[in-house]
């Protein structure tokens, strides 16, 4: 456990917490930006570059660009009178902090099963792009239709009625 | 004697780094390459400036700076001072935090850059495995810092600038990466070192740089028009259209806050021609094979400040295209034609050496072009602007 | 049966085997541009298809020539050549087309009948407004076909299976705005996928058992000594082998396609396409497609046998095909559509093939279904001219005397005719049929399918001769007068005629050049051919049945010519059967039956249940606790209402409870899932620790 | 404790955040932010997967990450696309308000 993992570990947690906690939606956003640079830096650390830097590229590229436009576009950035939370938020946070009991537990239950620190892969680009293209072809080509699948059915859900029907 | 003015820069950082410990040397070496990068390029930043202005006022028949200094020379340090100087205004309803975060985010992703730009043999900061793939992502950040600095001045002109920065610089950004992809392929890696390495062979004293070839010569282009629009660099320069909003995304910056916005822009413009140089013109290696001997370094800016020339070139030149004219040749004209690159690079991958596969790439990309252009050519109409951000 | 026949494996391919993916490929692709052509475009459309699939022609024919001049070499060659489609974990697919004689010999007859039908296509459908996408299907299917031809993969073979299907169904449904049309195509694609459901089975179980579905893979094919050999060494259900049980898949899927007994309701229906369709489709190549898997995958049906033994697949094809012949020939006495005849009569010419196929093997079963291709895309490019003569008009008894008015037709027709009919020694269909009749006379298992065949000979005489008469003897009965069609469209009847004579000479028992060729064994002409015991009485035998057919049908038909409301002459002789077979034999009524009545009935059943037995119960109930109610109405006043209603109260209470969980909110569902989620993990945990 | 462990602890206290972030904020945005944070939680596990466990040169968890990055960026565009068209109609991107379905 360096010093790196928790400095991280701190940018990334406050970060997720701040987009959760935040009053303005935009702040929100940008929050979750720093959330997903931190989680990109944790997957640098962890040796895994192509990872770290295709998640740079489409969290904070691109999810977080279209989250912003969505917000903007959804007149979404003036806070509500009645509250950012929902009615019944005490019973969500308890079923989260629920979870998060669950899972904590089962981690440290079987932390000392875990194997311990290992050398880094060796990890090329060239090797990901040759298991992309030989044993995951598969996996590759259904995400590919289901990318396109997404693009168009993204538009034509946002698109307007009007030019819908004509 | 040559071999030391080539590799005269990474001898002085080994010579400074050596007076430390050895454990410290690693860390050290980083620290002068990145600090030598942050101090070259404001300085080129600020002749390009010069250049551009004394250009722009040539193109238009009018003198350009010449009052401070000879010919003008010490206007950027003036300049400098000016805005160091001014007071930094922050609207009284603005967000402040972000609105003083924007900037810096600007230049810091604009400047990480440079990191896996190789000026030089042996000349890169980090050679990275991923490293196209880093550029990238540092490049998709900027908009984010763009968009902060639209939202957070509180300012309508403002949003609307940065709303179209960032439709355009996604829509481009598409773009750009598709038309280095083919580059890519024919390298066969990620690494900007080991493209600029396969590109620097001769035959018969002419280079193998890729833009020497039918697709390296589209993709190419491609990229020099997604870089205009990437950097907001007239014809594309809608998000600061004087004309139509006061001045874009950075209207509500004064002072030092907007000189970090224009320094972002420049050091944009000059990593993105980089890496123009770096995919397709060879980087740093010589265009003939009898002027190895000069230095790589001098190769690497000199193709940088001809792109930069280019870019001052094409803004004294061309109108400003308007939005929905820009939103529709990015995704119905450049983004196919990267596409059909993409076939024809792998035509030309498979169908071994030999004359056929010049004729055969180049005259389906011609085709195509043609085609292409004939078609909207055909069914344009003029009619009412027709785009939209919100309802 | 035929012995098993060792061909020289190539390890490289000859440069035509190299590119025989183009002929199937060409007229694919011309197809795909002619649909980007406008409606207007037609001759750019027409000239796509007749040019792509001349190209293929050329190149089929180049395929046949090498073969044959290497078997002439005395290398009777397999060339494949096979490539991997894609790989997935461990699996590889692999695909690939094959040039053996069988493959030559069908692609030269299919582009060579397709040629000849688009040409004619060209005259018959001038006056359609969609003679482009009419063309663009048709070079699809032609494509689609030619390359079930050359698949070298079941895989491959099974999508232009599906390709084939699919244009037969888009062209029988080609003037989809008549009703029956599309009902007709709706059926056809239907019915055949009945038989494809197997098929794929067939497809799946044959890949699990051999890994591969490449037929030949120089040694590692899936119909090759090895893999075979795996095959017999799995026992399926019922005393078969995997080999048996996969071979009576694939030949259900082979029923579907060449309307085989049980499944060739379709077949008849599907002349509701346009006349070219009918001759192209379900004449000459789509339905011989099954005849032709068959013969494909003839290793795996034999797969076992012994010499001059048989295998229960085979048996099965014998007797389903012997079948088939005999049942559409009897309905297809009966029938008045001049189509429709020839749809029956191409049923049960398939019912002979099949047998063919079961009784003698490939060469038999295929030579019966080149001249058959030749000969029945005759006739029925003569009755589309008849039909474009008589103005549409499709009921025999509407025509007559045509003799006189299309000369030309008539003459064709009739060589047509005699050939279907095994006409002599002239006649190709003599030759083909007697290859049958000669194998049942010889098969070990039993006689009865010989007896069926023959009669169904006599049969085949006896409607054609009826036919022809009501058409061209007599006097006309129709309205205007008939002409002659233009000479576009009888040019390739006059040549398709030619070949129907000629074709035959090539599979004399003297110079069985044909069996030979496929066998891979060396031609030799010798009159002993004739001598060999039984073959000269069988051919007077057969000779004898046809003229008795013919003379049945001259005497019952000949030059009088019924009105068209007076009963047919074989109706005045046996009215019963008569209704029967002009009925069909009531398959269709069989299948209206059972299949659509099981679930009229069913539904019947179950609303019967309703109304009286559960509806009596409920009322039954019902009624008692009315007396009940009636008794102690006086109790009920006083005591129990008190706790009744409050009972009613609890219940309403508790429904609104459970209701009010179903908020509505996304959020609340949500954190419900989350609850489960942590409980699921919880249990897990708790469990693996205790 | 292990370094997997800590990474493991880390993605489950992500994951949790964006759980209660998706329960109790009212904007649907939000509500789709916090998914996103929990498939981020989720890549976090397979990458520390991927490195800690046995064998890393299948890149299998790497490559379950990858895929999952590019579905997440597919959900979010027809997710956000939702939320606009929702907003479109009901004027509003309230959850709390979007309770036409209630039983």
């Amino acid at each position: 456990m360096s010093l790196v993992f928790y400095l991280i570990a701190a940018l990334t947690v406050a970060g997720g917490l701040a987009s959760m906690v935040l009053k303005n939606t935009v702040h929100c956003a940008l929050a979750l930006t720093v959330a997903f640079a931190g989680l990109a830096l944790f997957f640098l650390n962890l040796d895994a570059q192509f990872a770290g830097f295709a998640q740079i590229l489409v969290y904070i590229g691109a999810v977080a660009i279209l989250v912003v436009f969505a917000i903007l576009l959804t007149k979404g950035s003036e806070t509500p009178k009645d509250g950012v939370f929902s009615r019944t938020w005490l019973a969500g946070l308890a079923v989260a902090a629920a979870v998060f009991a669950v899972l904590g537990w089962a981690i440290l239950h079987t932390a000392p099963m875990l194997p311990g620190a290992t050398p880094a892969p060796a990890v090329t680009v060239e090797q990901i792009g040759q298991a992309l293209i030989g044993r995951y072809v598969l996996p590759l080509e259904i995400v590919a239709v289901l990318l396109t699948a997404a693009l168009i059915g993204a538009v034509i859900v946002a698109m307007h009625e009007k030019e819908g029907t004509k | 004697m040559i071999r030391n003015l080539d590799q005269i820069f990474v001898l002085l950082q080994h010579w400074l780094v050596s007076f430390l410990a050895a454990a410290w040397q690693g860390a050290a070496g980083v620290l002068i390459n990145a600090a030598a990068i942050v101090c070259v390029f404001p300085a080129l930043f600020a002749v390009a400036v010069w250049l551009e202005r004394k250009g722009l006022g040539r193109m238009q028949n009018r003198l350009g700076p010449n009052r401070v200094g000879p010919y003008g020379l010490l206007q950027p340090i003036a300049d400098g001072i000016k805005s160091l100087t001014k007071e930094d205004i922050v609207p009284l309803s603005a967000d402040t935090v972000v609105h003083f975060l924007a900037p810096v985010l600007l230049v810091v992703t604009a400047f990480m850059g440079f990191a896996v730009l190789p000026m030089g043999r042996n000349m890169v900061l980090v050679d990275l495995d991923a490293g196209l793939l880093f550029y990238f992502a540092m490049g998709a950040s900027t908009e984010l810092a763009v968009f902060m600095a639209g939202w957070s001045s509180r300012n309508k002109y403002s949003l609307l600038g940065a709303m179209r920065a960032v439709a355009q610089m996604i829509s481009y950004e598409v773009v750009l990466l598709l038309s280095s992809v083919v580059v890519v392929m024919m390298a066969g890696s990620l690494s900007l070192t080991k493209i600029v390495e396969a590109q620097n062979h001769y035959t018969w004293g002419f280079p193998h740089w890729y833009i020497f070839t039918p697709w390296g010569l589209a993709a190419f282009v491609m990229y020099a028009i997604a870089a205009t629009a990437e950097t907001n660099r007239s014809p594309f320069d809608l998000p600061e259209g004087e004309s139509e909003l006061v001045a874009g995304y950075h209207t509500e910056y004064s002072g030092f806050k907007f000189a970090l916005f224009f320094l972002g822009e420049y050091v944009a413009m000059f990593s993105i021609s980089g890496l123009g140089t770096t995919l397709f013109l060879g980087g740093w290696s010589a265009p003939f094979s009898f002027l190895t001997w000069v230095p790589s370094w001098i190769w690497f800016f000199s193709k940088l400040m001809l792109s930069i020339f280019v870019f001052i070139w094409m803004r004294g030149t061309l109108p400003r295209l308007r939005q929905d004219q820009l939103m529709n040749f990015a995704w119905k004209f450049v983004l196919p034609m990267c596409l059909l690159n993409l076939m024809v690079a792998a035509v030309w991958r498979f169908m071994g050496d030999g004359w056929l596969r010049w004729f055969v790439c180049s005259a389906i990309l011609i085709l195509a072009y043609a085609g292409m252009g004939w078609s909207e050519l055909r069914k344009k109409h003029i009619g009412p602007r027709s785009y939209r951000y919100a309802e | 049966m035929q012995e098993a026949i060792s061909f020289t494996p190539q390890l490289s391919a000859s440069l035509i085997a190299e590119i025989l993916w183009l002929i199937p490929a060409v007229p694919i692709v011309a197809s795909g541009l002619a649909a980007l052509l406008k409606q207007p475009r037609r001759k750019a459309s027409a000239t796509l298809a007749i040019g792509s699939l001349s190209f293929s022609l050329l190149l089929s024919l180049v395929a046949f020539r090498h073969v044959v001049s290497e078997w002439a070499n005395g290398r009777a060659t397999r060339e494949v050549v096979n490539f991997a489609w894609f790989q997935t974990g461990a699996v590889n697919v692999d695909l690939g087309w094959v040039l053996d004689p069988l493959s030559a010999v069908m692609l030269v007859m299919v582009s060579f009948v397709g040629l000849l039908i688009f040409i004619y296509s060209t005259g018959y459908m001038e006056h359609d407004e969609n003679y482009t996408r009419f063309f663009c299907f048709m070079s699809l299917f032609a494509g689609a076909m030619l390359g079930v031809v050359v698949a070298n993969s079941l895989l491959l073979l099974f999508m232009c299976w599906e390709l084939v299907g699919l244009t037969s169904y888009l062209l029988i449904g080609f003037w989809y705005q008549k009703p029956s049309a599309s009902a007709a195509a709706k059926k056809a694609f239907l019915t055949t996928r009945i038989g494809d459901v197997f098929f794929l089975l067939g497809i799946v179980w044959l890949f699990s058992q051999t890994g591969t579905l490449l037929f030949y893979n120089h040694g590692a094919g899936s119909l090759e000594p090895f893999a075979l050999a795996g095959l017999l060494a799995t026992p399926a259900a019922l005393g078969l082998t995997a080999a048996g049980a996969i071979g009576l898949l694939i030949f259900a899927g082979a029923a579907g396609k060449s309307g085989q007994f049980p499944l060739h309701v379709w077949l008849p229906d599907a002349m509701e396409g346009p006349t070219p369709v009918s001759a192209l489709i379900h004449a000459a190549t789509m339905v011989a497609a099954g005849v032709y898997l068959i013969a494909r995958v003839y290793p795996l049906m034999q797969a076992g046998a012994l010499a001059g033994g048989t295998t229960t697949a085979l048996t099965v094809v014998t007797w389903v095909g012997a079948f088939t012949a005999v049942f559409a020939a009897l309905i297809a006495v009966a029938q008045n559509d001049i189509k429709r005849i020839l749809a029956y009569s191409t049923v049960s010419q398939l019912g002979y093939m099949m047998a063919g196929l079961g009784l003698g093997g490939v060469a038999v079963g295929m030579f019966h279904l080149i001249t058959h291709a030749f000969f029945k895309a005759l006739l029925f490019m003569g009755a589309g001219s008849v039909i474009h003569g008589c103005h549409e008009e499709q009921d025999i008894r509407k025509m007559g005397g045509l003799k006189a008015d299309m000369p030309l037709t008539f003459a064709t027709y009739g060589v047509g005719m005699l050939a279907l009919c095994g006409f002599p020694l002239l006649f190709s269909g003599f030759w083909s049929k007697d290859g049958i009749l000669e194998a049942a006379q010889h098969w070990s298992v039993a006689k009865t399918p010989f007896y069926m065949l023959v009669f169904g000979a006599l049969l085949t005489a006896f409607y054609m001769t009826r036919q022809v008469a009501y058409v061209f003897f007599g006097y006309w009965r129709g309205g205007k007068p008939a002409h002659e069609s233009p000479a576009v469209m009888t040019a390739p009847l006059a040549i398709l005629a030619f070949f129907a004579m000629a074709l035959g000479l090539i599979g004399t028992p003297a110079w069985p050049w044909f069996r030979a060729f496929l066998d891979g064994r060396a031609a030799s002409f010798a009159w002993r051919g004739f001598m060999e015991p039984g073959l000269l009485a069988l051919m007077c035998a057969s000779t004898l049945v046809v003229f008795l057919g013919l003379g049945l049908g001259w005497k019952l038909y000949g030059d009088r010519s019924p009105r068209p409301q007076e009963p047919d002459a074989l109706e005045r002789v046996t009215p019963l059967v008569w209704g029967w077979l002009r009925d069909k034999l009531y398959v269709d009524e069989f299948y209206g039956v059972t299949v659509i009545a099981f679930y009229e009935g069913w539904a019947r059943v179950s609303d019967w249940l309703d109304r009286r037995v559960w509806g009596g119960v409920v009322a039954g109930v019902a009624w008692t606790f009315g007396l009940w109610a009636q008794l102690n109405r006086f109790l009920d006043n006083n005591i129990v209402d008190g706790s009744f209603d409050k009972g009613c109260d609890e219940l309403g209470v508790g429904g609104g409870l459970l209701s009010r969980m179903q908020t509505g909110r996304v959020q609340t569902y949500l954190r419900l899932l989350a609850l489960a989620v942590v409980l699921l993990a919880a249990i897990l945990i708790w469990s693996s620790r205790a | 404790m292990t370094p997997l462990a800590g990474y493991l602890l880390v993605a489950a206290l992500i994951f949790s955040i964006g759980l209660a972030g998706a329960l109790t904020r009212r904007n649907a945005i939000l509500v789709l932010i916090g998914i996103e944070l929990m498939l981020n939680a989720a890549n976090l596990n397979l990458i520390a997967f991927w490195r800690y466990g046995p064998h890393p040169e299948l890149l299998t968890g790497m490559m379950f990450a990858i895929f999952s990055i590019a579905v997440a960026a597919a959900e979010a565009a027809v997710g956000l696309g939702l939320v606009i068209s929702i907003h479109r109609h009901a004027k509003t991107t309230d959850l709390d308000q979007m309770n036409r379905m209630k039983g």
